[in-house]
């Protein structure tokens, strides 16, 4: 199952990218999305033994599923209000 | 109930409450506030360390809760803050309804973080303040969108690095409890794992050069959650620093890396510094500042960590970060909350708006005074214990550099609060719409608070010494 | 099936990459629907049925409405995505240095039976007999208890955002269908049958994979339904009946957490009553989670809709 | 037996791949939506796959499958109809609509 | 023992059966030229392939319970899939698509 473990570590890079490079706001929800199953899918494949996976891990992926869906709830309103009010779906670099 | 259950339960209650009964947020809040006061006292009376097994299982397969010195101390900051926020914000009518279970349920979360001993539930109180904290952002209207949209982003990054060290501690050892972990053999992954840890709490607590989210998410979110965002939210992701690098994994220290955070930090001191002198409007410069003070604790690493630990100095260097991070944030609220006021009274928070207004509102002026002191770390403030503790370090350890770097942050505190004092004591007569006298005390207590922490150091110093990892005697 | 994981893995990276940066939003979250699809498969593959339940409710499900509505609100403020085609190489850079550390963590690991073990030794003690029920309800339910209410942050969070600050309002836009219509017919007769396999996958969540949270997600895929097949109106703040069933769950869950001070400690559960405690915690949190998540993909009031 | 329901299993997901190749190239909105609507149902009987090789919970993760997997292209249809919140049947009859179109150039 | 032998006979028939009509609909997505030809052949066959795929498997089930349980995710499937097909149509219908 290692292959499963190698897959969320490259998932992890991929969404990282995601997250950091893109410039459309909802994009970036969805990389974050696929950082955090990235995540998940490492912990629970580092956690599998002998066909079965430490209920340990499960519990906590399952946490930290509901944890990145009501992030992404909340980043999702964001970004349509943001738009709503900007016309915009990115983030001008208003940070000097 | 014991009471370190009490200052759990409460503001969780509390919040679940605002939800319930909307209307009457305010008062929840203030009920809280008194409650977990009381609690408080009991637990600092007893002088211990208390803690709690939630379930009864214990580490590893349950989640351990402990209040040490630091823990409690935080969590007395905390109050302390809260009280001064609550007590301003209740007679705002503007601020929208959802700010109180926002604001409990933050509270909640910084108390759940101080106390966790175990590194995912970290992660899960990290998550409830930070999506908190960005609501609270939000609360600011249209043009905190963009502001808090930034926040979220920068945060989300930092918790999911947070969370992928985490994957590979447990993986590699097992225990995610934090004194399990100490006393575990090291594992050849604890490196990437604390480098992946490290890195998301550092975007967290926006340590430069992760800082750019700050300065707009403060200024642009409503002046008591601004006073929450910038005193104690930063705050929480330092603790779990604290926790990792001193008591997870003390061995994983390496001092290019502890001298990298510390430059890091003196690069933050310097850059905040520089752009609060830009600024034109107080918020931002408050904010900037608070870019600044961050800065001052990563100097915690080379001082008192690595081998640094060993030596008898290091009780000081922490002890020193510690007191930094109280005071600071004391003195912040403070700040904020006169920034809040003055918008009342003038309408804007320009410093050009607020020439003159200490003639006006002198209790506010007074505080923010009080509070700059404790920023620029002069006596008899609590920045000044902070600061005089980290330089005897710095001098005792033969790393001058970092003394060097704490005395040139002081005087660009001095040079950016120096604007703003400028235009308070202007020789003007402001218009402005009178503040009632009761709200313009509270930022003063705090500032007096924070004043308070360097007259009163010597209690606090030993309190904080409960439980600090690898007690040494040496005092001040 | 080792041929089986690979090509699954390789479809996962695939569609990852696709929804990540690939062009266009809209394929784009097409692509991350999919990869939930084929997530869940890998969790069952891993032997992890409970996270495949949760992955298959929202990464299929919720998560689908949730972004294809806000694809469709960002087209109708004109908010496109801007065209970037050229790679961002320092960011890629960094990412990369991540994977490779986290690669060669992952094989430098040796894989263990973790806490599993003595998870299993205590379960009798636990009132359950679902391994990861009985983590997430009884040996952290400290954490449990913290994400119930991470799910709320999250919910009030979106009121500030409500059109004209009226985050009382009823939740998101207000849905309309044809009455006697394909979609509205769908929303006569799915709901029903989630409802079923929401409570069971509850119930049977004591002692094979399921619970609260699964069964929470599939209920409110059924409230979302019944609103968007303009069948129900969406709930609204106004209303103390809908507030109070959000903080019901968590509420219930802190009350008996306290209550357990009296035996012994916070979020203690005695033996003998664990199993009608976590049963009764797990109804009522279902009931909060369901409602909370069906108001968090509704999205915040926007009034009385765009005609 | 087991050989067989691996065979069936890549056989299967070779079918799910032909279905990303489409979500991939559309070209319309509809094709994409249809193309991950197939995907889903792949999915489902690769789960049933799966439980009859042993793994008892998988039926349970395809009934919930075969449950939600409409849900994404409600959303769909509903955020394609004129005001986000309708419904493509409503908006073909609608006489008004259909007013409007006629003076379009 | 003979009825074991039967019983998996069908179901490799079954599943077997399944198996073309996911790749019928599969080359009918790949190769039909317009949206609705393909959007009718997807449902058709997938929906035929799952509703044999799960037959097949039937014959493998433990008890009826499970018999019970794969029967409503095949009825499921269909109504999920007949619904979709009708409104993807009409949406791409009022908005003019191919």
């Amino acid at each position: 199952m290692t292959v499963y473990a190698v897959t969320g570590a490259l998932l992890v890079a991929l969404g990282l990218y995601g997250l950091i490079a893109a410039r459309g706001l909802l994009r970036r929800v969805v990389a974050f999305n696929v950082v955090g199953s990235g995540v998940f899918l490492m912990f629970g494949a580092l956690g599998w033994y002998e066909g079965h996976t430490d209920p340990v891990p499960q519990a906590l992926i399952i946490t930290g599923i509901v944890v990145a869906l009501s992030a992404s709830a909340l980043a999702v309103g964001l970004v349509v209000a943001h738009a709503r009010v900007s016309g915009g779906q990115v983030l001008e670099d208003d940070a000097p | 109930m014991t009471p370190l259950i009490a200052l759990l339960a409460l503001p969780l209650a509390g919040a679940l409450m605002a939800v319930a009964v909307p209307h009457r947020g305010a008062r929840i809040a203030g009920v809280v506030v008194v409650a977990s006061a009381g609690a408080l006292i009991m637990l600092v009376a007893q002088w211990g360390i208390p803690h709690a097994a939630p379930g009864g299982w214990g580490a590893p397969l349950g989640i351990m809760l402990e209040a040490d010195g630091l823990a409690l101390a935080f969590m007395a900051m905390v109050l302390a803050v809260m009280a001064g926020v609550c007590a301003t914000a209740a007679p705002m009518r503007e601020l929208p309804t959802p700010f109180w279970p926002l604001a409990l349920l933050a509270w909640a979360a910084l108390n759940a973080i101080f106390v966790s001993r175990d590194l995912f539930n970290l992660y899960v109180g990290l998550e409830l303040l930070t999506l908190a904290a960005v609501a609270l952002v939000a609360t600011g209207g249209d043009k905190a969108l963009a502001a808090a949209l930034r926040y979220l982003i920068f945060a989300l990054t930092g918790s999911i690095l947070y969370l992928a060290g985490v994957v590979l501690v447990y993986s590699a050892h097992g225990v995610l409890d934090v004194s399990l972990l100490a006393a575990t053999l090291p594992a050849p992954t604890d490196r990437v794992a604390m480098g992946l840890m490290t890195a998301g709490l550092l975007i967290k607590t926006a340590l430069f050069p992760f800082h750019v989210w700050l300065p707009p998410a403060h200024a642009a979110a409503p002046a008591p959650a601004s006073a929450m965002l910038s005193a104690l939210v930063p705050k929480a992701s330092f603790v779990i620093l604290l926790r990792l690098w001193f008591e997870a994994m003390p061995d994983a220290a390496d001092d290019r890396l502890l001298t990298a955070l510390a430059v890091l930090g003196a690069l933050a001191v310097g850059h905040g510094g520089i752009m609060a002198l830009r600024q034109t409007r107080l918020k931002q410069i408050i904010a900037y500042s608070t870019v600044a003070q961050i800065g001052y604790l990563f100097l915690v690493f080379p001082l008192a960590g690595g081998d640094g630990a060993a030596q008898p100095w290091a009780a000081g260097a922490w002890t020193g970060a510690v007191f930094q991070a109280l005071s600071h944030g004391l003195a912040k609220a403070a700040m904020f909350l006169c920034a809040g006021l003055w918008i009342i009274a003038v309408g804007s928070d320009r410093l050009e708006d607020l020439r003159g207004l200490a003639r006006g509102l002198p209790m506010t002026a007074m505080a923010f005074a009080l509070a700059a002191i404790t920023l620029m770390g002069l006596p008899p403030s609590g920045g000044f214990t902070a600061k005089y503790l980290m330089m005897t370090t710095a001098f005792a350890s033969g790393q001058v550099v970092w003394a060097l770097v704490l005395a040139g942050g002081g005087l660009l505190a001095a040079a950016y609060l120096y604007r703003p004092m400028g235009a308070l004591f202007a020789r003007e007569i402001p218009a402005f719409t009178p503040v009632p006298r009761y709200l313009q005390a509270v930022p003063l207590v705090l500032a007096l608070l924070a004043v308070g922490m360097g007259v009163l150091s010597d209690g606090l110093y030993a309190f904080l010494q409960l439980g600090r990892p690898g007690t040494a005697e040496e005092g001040l | 099936m080792a041929v089986f994981d690979l090509a699954l893995c390789t479809l996962i990276l695939l569609a990852a990459l696709a929804a990540v940066a690939g062009p266009g939003l809209f394929r784009a979250v097409v692509f991350f629907v999919v990869y939930g699809v084929l997530i869940a498969l890998a969790w069952v593959r891993l032997g992890a049925p409970d996270v495949a339940l949760a992955e298959a409710a929202i990464g299929a499900g919720l998560t689908g409405v949730l972004l294809l509505g806000a694809v469709g609100r960002l087209s109708r403020a004109g908010a496109d995505e801007p065209l970037t085609s050229r790679i961002d190489w320092p960011v890629a850079l960094a990412a990369g240095l991540v994977g490779a550390m986290l690669v060669w963590a992952v094989l430098s690991l040796a894989p263990g039976p973790g806490l599993a073990p003595a998870v299993a030794e205590i379960l009798p003690q636990t009132g359950v007999e679902n391994p990861v029920t009985a983590v997430l309800l009884n040996l952290r339910a400290w954490d449990t208890l913290l994400e119930s209410v991470v799910l709320l942050a999250a919910l009030i969070g979106l009121w500030p955002l409500a059109r004209g600050g009226a985050w009382q309002a009823a939740a998101g836009p207000v849905h309309h269908a044809l009455p006697d219509g394909v979609l509205a017919g769908f929303g006569r007769l799915l709901p029903p049958v989630a409802l079923l396999v929401g409570v069971y996958l509850v119930w049977a969540g004591a002692y094979q994979p399921g619970g609260a949270f699964q069964g929470g997600t599939v209920l409110a895929a059924a409230g979302v339904l019944c609103v968007m097949a303009g069948l129900v109106r969406a709930p609204g703040m106004a209303a103390p009946l809908w507030r109070l069933a959000l903080v019901a769950g968590p509420g219930l869950f802190l009350a008996l957490g306290v209550a357990g001070m009296a035996f012994g400690g916070f979020l203690l559960f005695p033996t003998a009553l664990a199993k009608g405690m976590i049963l009764a915690i797990e109804m009522v949190l279902t009931l909060s989670i369901a409602v909370t998540l069906a108001l968090m993909v509704l999205g915040p009031p926007e009034g009385g809709g765009a005609q | 037996m087991s050989t067989w329901l691996a065979v069936l299993a890549v056989g299967l997901l070779g079918s799910l791949a032909a279905a990303l190749w489409r979500v991939w190239h559309g070209p319309g909105q509809a094709d994409r939506m249809m193309a991950a609507q197939l995907v889903g149902t792949a999915g489902v009987g690769l789960l049933l796959i799966l439980w009859a090789m042993g793994e008892r919970a998988a039926l349970d993760v395809a009934l919930v499958l075969a449950l939600l997997a409409a849900l994404a292209a409600v959303g769909f249809v509903k955020a394609s109809s004129v005001d986000g919140a309708g419904d493509p049947e409503e908006e073909a009859p609608d006489p008004s609509m259909i007013k409007g179109r006629r003076h379009d150039p | 023992m003979t009825l074991d032998l039967l019983r998996l006979l069908l179901t490799i028939a079954l599943t077997g059966a399944g198996l073309v009509f996911y790749v019928a609909g599969t080359l009918g997505l790949l190769r039909f030229p317009d949206t609705f030809s393909r959007l009718h052949a997807l449902t058709k066959a997938d929906n035929l392939g799952l509703g044999l795929l799960a037959l097949g498997l039937a014959f493998q089930a433990p008890g009826w319970a499970e018999v019970a349980k794969l029967a409503l995710i095949w009825l499921l499937a269909l109504l999920a899939a007949g619904t979709v097909a009708q409104l993807v149509a009409r949406a791409a219908l009022g908005r003019g698509a191919r």
